[in-house]
């Protein structure tokens, strides 16, 4: 049979606005398709193993807490005092499968890479949008690149991210209520302008 | 209201569902009586005006059953712990 | 300089020159002096009247300026009522606001911010303002006492609700609703900070000026849409300058700091657990209308670590006859007016004042050149220094307001009791000053009861919600001095008790002013009727018969009389109409122990917040998320009507041209299926993927059956009950590997199922190495379904990898399917030769375009839920309408999987009598006796012949269908000892939809009980 | 004093200067045949039938507040006999019953008002439960309606019907549903219980019992101890606590509730509508509020007071159901504590401690049931057996698996 086309969870669903006021959109969001996603949970008693065995196949440190962390094209965020969600942006695919292997039998490690869609946020008002719909303090002196949660947003369960100070944030929600998050998006950026940019 | 989750930290109740007494144990269904038990352990809660042992879960968050202990009049948190490292009776007064 | 003679010019002044409306004047507009912007003009209309302000004025501000006095009717007995006060706890100046759809009603004139354009409308009258006929009410004054309704309208019975309800209902209410649907946009948004201050007068500013030099994250809220609170409002000076321009400075000096955060236009309106507050920010309420995109209003939930309040204080009245004349106004709102907007309230103004305070009304009158009619003041010694303070104007000392007399356009005249004489004396404005109550509602939100001063008569906060501290007026504390002290104390202490410090800076320098008071609540000689609660009118006969009656809590006599409920909640008169009652009870003594009477319970909102902006977004389409599979842009293109499961859109039928109703579309998607194939995106249904050693032990814990004996590459069907041994899911679950499982559930019990799993280990079982995660999202599965089905499957897979031998009937296996991978499970819900498909989600669409070509070659079609019901119900599978919560795994035909083996979730209790009774109603299927009729879900059994009564109902049917393959309606339901009743005919009873069939008790299983198709 | 059309003329034309109280505010006995705790709605109705059906007049209601600030002074007044389950249905139709007849009974205005409650449905599914419980209703001898889109349309035409997240399809009516005026039910009731010789003692909180050989004597308050030969506890949220003082664990939590009015507006709401699928539903009250309410909060509480997220979430079912009331502000929100059962039924029996009788779990719903309420645990009171429309509320259903789940909830108070 013909390959299959895959359809990113985004896909038709972003809409650009022009700040009412003319200048530069205060939020810019892109949707990342190609990454890669796993959560992996630790065996019972294998926490400590296990982020032994992360480090050497992947360079990773395991977060301890809900917290982010990096290693190359890896990230791993902490999802719950035994859940992680790994990501790697654009290598071969089958994530799931190596961390699997790799991992085993310290994790149980299941492919997300389609469960989760995944936005990236940025721009002068990025955390006056998010604070519309998360009930999270994002300020710096709270919130920053070494951060990581799971929360809800307008109604919406979501993982949320930051990847760096300008500020950048990822969000990652489930893929059935990308249309859902991006209606919301496009309401609560309206007042500032939303660009979207290409992956 | 907000509870402090162990792994999350501070979140708004919204993300949290809540099942109440937290100092019950599952009784042993083969042990005589379990029937009698079992009835209490379903339906008969402790239901204080004060300290309370209560189990919330962390639906919108990290999925962790926390065992907290709050005052019922004024909502006040004493403690929030996992679950899994709180024992219900350690925490029964 | 007499008030008129200031008043031409400065008309003539603000007026744009070569206007075509009307030239609309200002009369009563100063020459000078107010926070107004007279360079530019805005403007408005009330009752249709053009008139004409400035920016900076409130909509009272503006008709003041204008000479409008009538402004509204009150709630009972349609008094004219003109404006009261200058903030928002006005009770008489409530107009409607806008047009059209975006009308708003009750709103408080004093709290308008004035814009170009704004139309305001009187109401609570008819036909018109000035001549309003309800206003006979009066008359019947007598019969209209309170709690009179409790007493009357019962005679004749039936009229209650045909005359006496309906009319008492459009007499009542004030505004009306525009009852179209509200056109604008509501957000919400959420904030933290440190240090929250609620205020910006001089305590709030000193508060956040302390914190925020400290380095806290302040944010400051205030209320109106200037800062600087009393000081707009006051001749007062700051650290040697105006206290309005100390005010600006402050603000620049805030604005400068980057983590404070100045919300103007802002109410904080509750107090809620955990240092939460709750407050609404009006973006758009002073402009005609929201720029496209922009909110009307937004709702901020703000969590402070710490909060200083400083709401500052509202000025009570006095009980007295006429008191609610327009043109009576409290003492501090006609010095606001004069002082902050540049108007005057009258041309002869009289004070009448039991406060010192009073005095700086009269004072401030004179010194704008407005007449000072009288100061009336109750106590007989008055500091030299107030009376030299108003000018010449003549001072009554020991004396009281009885009376006031006047019409429609206000006040003409008072009568005054003095040395005890009457004597009138000519005003057309009465200022009255009864004291000023602390706003303790943000610090009582939260159940604290508030502490009785004697020095102030009033109630001040006393034990706090966590975090908060109280400073300025709000906490009795009410000279200038002592506000901006307390404001920076309190302020630094915040910030401190978040770890920031800053060097102390010497508190903002003011004089302290008099504050001296004394209590008068009711002057009991006045003649005409004194009011208590202006906007729900209540008086103080009110009081009295409440007292009569028993009613002499402050809580009886708020529900009795109606005071302090309406849309003020009483802050201008709760204090008063309790004091009056202590009084009363006390029975002349004049020890009355307020504290002890206490007040009545504050609530959320401080003020009240529209309805929309509580719900922000969520409204309309947007109310709750809408999940929608990875097929559905595909299911879209083929037409596909849908229907909402829990979140989700499925896509319910197919209809193909030429189809006239759903009922042709659904058969034809069943006869295809059961003739050839179809496919169906099962996508929605709950996938728990389940691992570790003790995978096995623990699904044998929570499914009633075992599952741990499955061998690697088999599914299982399994029924989970709850703890009470009633019935809580079912589904199928696979095994993948010898440690790895994948739990199956229903569509609108995945999360719940979830949970619950999550509870039976961490909670049960925290020893059991398992692990889950919910992997709904990652599959995009599809059921392919049908006699022809394992062709469609070779035509994807290949022949050999779908043989019965390679996939037996529940066997599952990983697999890649165009380049893909995948996984296929051969299990049936239709009870045909079944298979699903799950591929990645991102591949959904494109499996379903590759099954609708597939399907198609094979003389198939999709197929959608109802189809998909229609083939269970035929097949006697249960499902949601089922498993409703009140029935067990015996009433459900399943009992014979309750293993009696081991222990599993429910099983105690699954073996309750009455859970265990024969006659309970179980599962059966049945017929209607005339293959014509109709059969419908809800229908109650009864017996042949039996009476249609309770005690004859024997059970109910739950879920029916048109099956095509049997040509009639079939159906399943419960029915007292069902299994032993086959054949049997009873009576399907369906009064609500006039329905009633008789049916024949049928196996459930309609349609190949031998399951040989599915083995196909 | 009887409210008549006379004795009303009579005050107007003086002053109002002959009124009585309504009540006597009583000081608490020595000794009583019956003691009754908790001045709610179904105290004070126990007391009214005991006195006036039954004939004890030797009866004191007490109160630890002041009568009627319980849940009978904070409910959205709601009535209606629109039950589904055989337990249930009778006792709430003889409620029903009893209201139509109230204000002639007691002679005091209650404002019962009968304009129709309206369940909204949203899908087939909920169509067919809808159609169980009306046909159920209709073997009870109840008039129930089950109302197609367009039906409903013709009552509420500002409903959305076009944008809706949860498409209105229908809807259940029931006509004689309706409101009443809350507090004046607890004091009409205070007065007619008064009126035969009821004590009604307020700022009287029962601290403890009184024991004498296993069987309860007499009750310990903060105004002294009062001896009585039956004591029947009808304490609403309260019900785990002052059952615990006899040493009783029920199947009880207590939950608060909250509740919700509008500023005063013209007619705009006919009747209750009740919209299932958005945890929201509201009325108008005579003074022109709009009375509306959602979901518990969800938690323990004796707090009276609710959440902010409540708050929006049920504002937002609100605005979901009819955007015409997103400018109409909200004035006020309160919260009530609810003895919130394990099967969402009441519990009106006999406790395991001799002398000792149990009113609760009346969750959200038992103002409707007041009335009955009050008869029917005046009848257990008095006769020591049930009223047969009262005869499924047993304590021990939970034991025995007759439970009364309407919703199929389960033993998790907080869904029900
Ligand atoms: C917000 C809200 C909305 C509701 N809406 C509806 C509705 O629309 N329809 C409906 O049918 N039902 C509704 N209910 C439920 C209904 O109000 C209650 O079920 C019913 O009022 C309870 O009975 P009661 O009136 O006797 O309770 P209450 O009025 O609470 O009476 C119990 C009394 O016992 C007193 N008490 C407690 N402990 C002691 C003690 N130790 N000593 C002495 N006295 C004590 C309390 O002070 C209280 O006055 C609602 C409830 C709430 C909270
Ligand atoms: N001496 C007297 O008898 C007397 C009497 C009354 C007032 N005063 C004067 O009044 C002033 C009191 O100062 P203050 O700072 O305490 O109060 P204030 O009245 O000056 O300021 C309070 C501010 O809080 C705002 N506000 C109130 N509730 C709010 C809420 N919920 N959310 C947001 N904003 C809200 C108000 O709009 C106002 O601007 C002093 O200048 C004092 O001299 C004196
Ligand atoms: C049906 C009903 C209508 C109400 N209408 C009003 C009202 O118009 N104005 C008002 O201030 N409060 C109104 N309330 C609320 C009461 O003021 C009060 O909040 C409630 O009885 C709970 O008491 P508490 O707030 O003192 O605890 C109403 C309450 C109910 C039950
Ligand atoms: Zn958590």
């Amino acid at each position: 049979m013909a390959d299959l086309a895959p359809r990113a969870a985004f896909a038709g669903l972003l809409h650009a606005s022009a700040p009412p006021e003319g200048g530069i959109p205060g939020l810019v969001v892109s949707a990342r398709p190609e990454r890669q996603l796993a959560i992996a949970i630790a065996r019972k008693g294998k926490r400590a193993e296990l982020a032994q065995r992360l480090r050497q196949a992947t360079g990773l440190a395991l977060p301890e807490g809900p917290h982010r962390t990096t290693a190359g094209r890896m990230t791993a965020l902490g999802t719950g005092p035994r859940s992680w969600l790994v990501m790697e942006e654009g290598g071969e695919p089958g994530l799931a499968d190596r961390l699997a292997e790799a991992l085993s039998p310290l994790a149980a490690v299941s492919d997300q890479s389609d469960g989760y869609a995944v936005l990236r946020l940025t721009g002068a008002h990025v955390r006056d949008v998010l604070a519309k719909g998360i009930a999270l303090d994002l300020h710096p002196r709270a919130f920053g690149p070494g951060s990581a949660a799971v929360t809800n947003c307008a109604h919406l369960g979501v993982t949320l991210w930051q990847i760096d100070e300008a500020p950048t944030f990822e969000l990652a929600v489930f893929r059935s209520y990308a249309g859902s998050l991006a209606h919301w998006l496009g309401e609560s950026a309206a007042e500032f302008g939303l660009g979207v940019a290409a992956e | 209201m907000r509870i402090t989750c162990p792994y999350c930290g501070p979140r708004d109740v919204a993300e949290f569902t809540y099942l109440g007494d937290g100092t019950l144990r599952r009784p042993d269904p083969a042990a005589p009586g379990a029937a009698a038990a079992f009835h209490d352990y379903v339906y008969l809660r402790d239901n204080p005006a004060g300290r309370h042992t209560e189990l919330w879960y962390h639906a919108g968050g990290c999925r962790s059953w926390l065992r907290a202990v709050r005052d019922t009049r004024t909502h006040a948190f004493e403690s929030v712990a996992l679950a899994t490292d709180s024992v219900p009776s350690e925490q029964a007064q | 300089m007499s008030h008129a003679s200031q008043a031409a010019p400065l008309a003539r002044d603000a007026d744009g020159a070569g206007e075509s409306r009307p030239r609309a004047g200002q009369p009563a507009r100063l020459a000078s002096g107010g926070l107004v912007d007279r360079t530019s003009t805005l403007h408005f209309t009330f009752d249709g009247r053009s008139l004409a302000g400035h920016p900076g004025d409130t909509l009272a501000s503006a008709l003041i300026a204008n000479g409008v006095r009538l402004v509204g009717r009150s709630f009972k007995y349609h008094r004219p009522r003109g404006i009261f006060t200058a903030g928002p706890e006005e009770p008489n100046a409530l107009v409607e606001i806008g047009t059209g759809a975006r009308r708003t009603p009750n709103t408080k004139a004093t709290t308008v911010e004035l814009f170009d354009g704004l139309q305001a409308v009187s109401q609570n009258r008819w036909p018109s303002l000035r001549v309003d006929a309800l206003a006979i009410n009066q008359l019947g004054g007598p019969f209209l006492a309170a709690g009179f309704y409790y007493k009357t309208f019962m005679w004749p019975a039936a009229f209650w609700e045909k005359v006496y309800e309906p009319l008492i209902r459009r007499a009542a209410g004030l505004g009306g609703a525009s009852g179209l649907p509200d056109p604008d946009l509501y957000e919400k948004s959420h904030a933290f900070c440190d240090v929250l201050v609620i205020g910006s007068g001089p305590a709030g500013l000193a508060a956040a000026l302390a914190a925020g030099r400290a380095g806290a994250r302040v944010i400051l809220c205030e209320d109106d849409f200037a800062l600087g609170g009393k000081l707009l409002a006051e001749r007062r000076e700051i650290d040697g300058r105006p206290g309005a321009h100390w005010a600006r400075a402050a603000e620049a000096e805030l604005a400068a700091m980057p983590e404070v955060t100045i919300l103007r236009r802002c109410q904080v309106f509750g107090t809620y657990d955990d240092g939460v507050y709750g407050a609404l920010e009006r973006v758009a309420d002073h402009v005609a209308a929201p720029r496209p995109g922009q909110p009307r209003q937004r709702l901020w939930r703000i969590v402070a670590r710490a909060c200083v309040n400083a709401m500052g204080a509202v000025e009570r009245s006095i009980a007295f006859g006429g008191n609610d004349r327009p043109g009576v106004m409290t003492a501090s709102a006609v010095r606001t007016y004069v002082n902050r907007f540049g108007v005057a309230p009258g041309r002869a103004v009289a004070v009448f004042t039991a406060t010192d305070d009073g005095w700086r009304t009269a004072a401030d009158l004179a010194a704008a050149g407005i007449g000072v009619a009288a100061v009336i003041d109750p106590r007989s010694g008055v500091a030299p220094a107030l009376r030299a303070s108003v000018g010449g104007a003549r001072v009554l000392t020991g004396a009281r307001v009885c009376d006031v007399r006047g019409g429609a356009d206000g006040v003409r005249a008072l009568e005054i009791l003095h040395d005890g004489r009457r004597e009138r004396i000519v005003a057309d404005t009465l200022a009255v000053s009864g004291g000023w109550n602390p706003q303790v509602a943000l610090a009582t939100h939260k159940g604290a009861k508030p502490r009785w001063s004697e020095a102030l008569q009033s109630f001040v906060p006393d034990a706090m919600p966590q975090g908060m501290r109280v400073a300025g007026a709000a906490n009795g504390e009410m000279t200038l001095a002592a506000c901006l002290a307390a404001g920076a104390a309190r302020g630094e202490e915040a910030a401190a008790a978040c770890g920031f410090t800053a060097a102390p800076a010497p508190a903002p320098r003011a004089d302290d002013e008099p504050c001296g008071l004394v209590a008068l609540w009711h002057v009991a000689e006045s003649r005409s009727k004194a009011f208590v609660d202006l906007q729900n009118d209540v008086t103080a006969a009110d009081v009295d018969l409440a007292h009569r009656e028993g009613f002499r809590s402050v809580e009886h006599l708020k529900r009795y009389t109606t005071l302090g409920m309406a849309t003020d909640q009483g802050k201008t008169s709760n204090v008063l109409g309790h004091a009056m009652m202590a009084a009363l009870t006390a029975g002349g003594t004049d020890t009355v122990d307020m504290g002890r009477v206490g007040t009545t319970m504050a609530r959320p909102p401080h003020l009240p917040v529209a309805i929309g902006a509580f719900a922000g977004h969520h409204r309309g389409k947007h109310f709750k998320p809408t999940r929608l599979s990875a097929a559905q842009v595909w299911a879209e293109g083929a037409g596909a009507t849908f229907v909402e499961t829990g979140l989700w859109l499925r896509a319910q039928w197919y209809p193909r041209p030429g189809e006239t109703d759903w009922l042709a579309s659904v058969s034809r998607e069943v006869r295809t299926v059961r003739e050839a194939v179809g496919f169906c995106d099962v996508s929605t249904l709950g996938k728990i993927d389940i691992q570790g050693a003790d995978a096995g032990a623990f699904l044998d814990r929570v499914y009633v059956n075992t599952v741990s004996t499955l061998p690697v590459g088999k599914a299982r069907y399994g029924l989970m009950l709850r703890e009470d041994g009633f019935a809580l899911d079912d589904g199928t679950t696979a095994r993948l590997g010898p440690e790895h499982y994948l739990m199956s559930t229903t569509t609108a019990n995945a999360a719940r199922v979830m949970q619950h799993l999550e509870f039976c280990h961490q909670v049960l079982w925290p020893d059991l190495d398992v692990a889950m995660v919910s992997v709904t999202e990652q599959w995009s599965q599809f059921s392919v379904a049908g006699p022809r089905a394992r062709d469609v499957m070779a035509r994807l897979f290949g022949a050999s990898d779908v043989s019965d031998a390679s996939l037996p009937y529940m066997g599952c296996r990983a697999t890649r399917l165009g380049g893909a991978p995948a996984r296929v499970f051969r299990l049936s819900f239709s009870g045909e030769l079944a298979y699903e498909i799950a591929v990645p989600a991102r591949f959904g669409a494109a499996l379903a375009e590759a099954l609708a070509e597939a399907v198609a070659a094979h003389g198939g079609c999709p197929y959608g839920t109802e189809a998909l019901g229609v083939m269970r119900i035929e097949k006697g599978h249960v499902a949601g309408n089922e498993l409703n919560g009140q029935t067990t795994g015996r009433d459900l035909g399943l009992g014979r999987m309750m293993s009696k083996k081991k222990d599993y979730v429910g099983r105690v209790m699954a073996e309750r009598p009455a859970l265990v009774a024969p006659e309970r109603p179980s599962l059966v299927g049945v017929r209607p006796v005339d293959p014509s009729q109709r059969l419908r879900a809800g229908s109650h059994f009864l017996r042949l012949g039996a009476e249609a009564s309770v005690g004859n109902d024997e059970g109910y049917l739950t879920s029916v269908a048109f099956s095509p393959s049997l040509g009639g309606w079939i159906g399943l339901g419960f029915l007292a000892s069902g299994p032993d009743r086959l054949g049997e005919r009873i009576r399907a009873y369906d009064p609500v939809r006039g329905g009633d069939v008789v049916v024949e008790v049928v196996s459930p299983v309609f349609i190949d009980p031998e399951g040989s198709r599915l083995h196909g | 004093m009887r409210f008549s059309v006379l004795s009303l003329a009579r005050e107007a034309l003086t002053g109002h200067r002959g009124w009585t109280p309504t009540w006597r505010d009583a000081a608490p006995r020595d000794a009583y045949d019956v003691v009754i705790i908790g001045g709610g709605g179904h105290g004070l109705a126990t007391a009214y039938y005991l006195a006036k059906e039954f004939g004890i007049r030797n009866v004191a209601v007490l109160e630890k507040g002041w009568i009627g600030g319980g849940n009978v002074g904070r409910n959205t007044t709601i009535i209606r006999s629109n039950y589904l389950l055989p337990g249930n249905e009778p006792f709430y139709e003889q409620a029903m019953k009893l209201w139509e007849g109230l204000e002639q009974d007691f002679n005091y205005n209650a404002m019962v008002s009968q304009r129709g409650v309206l369940n909204l449905y949203h899908s087939d599914a909920q169509r067919d439960a809808y159609a169980r419980r009306g046909n159920a209703m209709r073997l009870n001898g109840v008039d129930s309606e089950l109302l197609d889109r367009d039906g409903v349309r013709a009552m509420a035409p500002f409903l959305t019907f076009d944008d809706a997240r949860f498409p209105i399809q229908g809807g259940l009516l029931q006509r004689r549903g309706g409101t009443a005026r809350h507090d004046a039910v607890a004091w009409g009731y205070a007065r007619g219980a008064s009126d035969r010789g009821v004590d009604i003692v307020q700022h009287c909180e029962v601290t403890g019992f009184l024991r004498e050989a296993g069987r309860v004597v007499g009750v310990e308050t903060t105004r002294g101890t009062i001896r009585a030969g039956k004591i029947g506890m009808a304490v609403a949220g309260h019900s785990s606590r002052v059952a615990g003082m006899a040493g009783l664990r029920l199947p009880i939590e207590s939950h608060v509730l909250q509740a919700f009015v509008s500023e005063g507006i013209k007619p705009l709401i006919p009747g209750v509508i009740t919209f299932g699928a958005g945890h929201f539903y509201i009325s108008q009250s005579d003074k022109g509020g709009l009375v509306f309410g959602g979901d518990i909060d969800g938690y323990n509480s004796y707090a009276q007071r609710g959440n902010l997220a409540v708050v929006e979430d049920v504002c937002e079912g609100g605005m979901a159901l009819m955007p015409m009331i997103g400018r109409l502000r909200l004035l006020r929100s309160w919260g009530g504590i609810m003895d919130m059962s394990m099967d969402g039924s009441p519990i009106i029996d006999r406790t395991p401690v001799d002398g000792l009788y149990l009113n609760a779990g009346w969750c959200y719903g038992g103002f409707k049931a007041t009335p009955a309420s009050g008869f029917c645990f005046a009848h257990l009171l008095a006769r020591d057996e049930p009223h047969p429309v009262a005869a499924a509320f047993r304590l021990d259903r939970f034991a025995s698996g007759h439970l009364i789940d309407e919703k199929g909830a389960g033993a998790q108070p907080n869904l029900h």
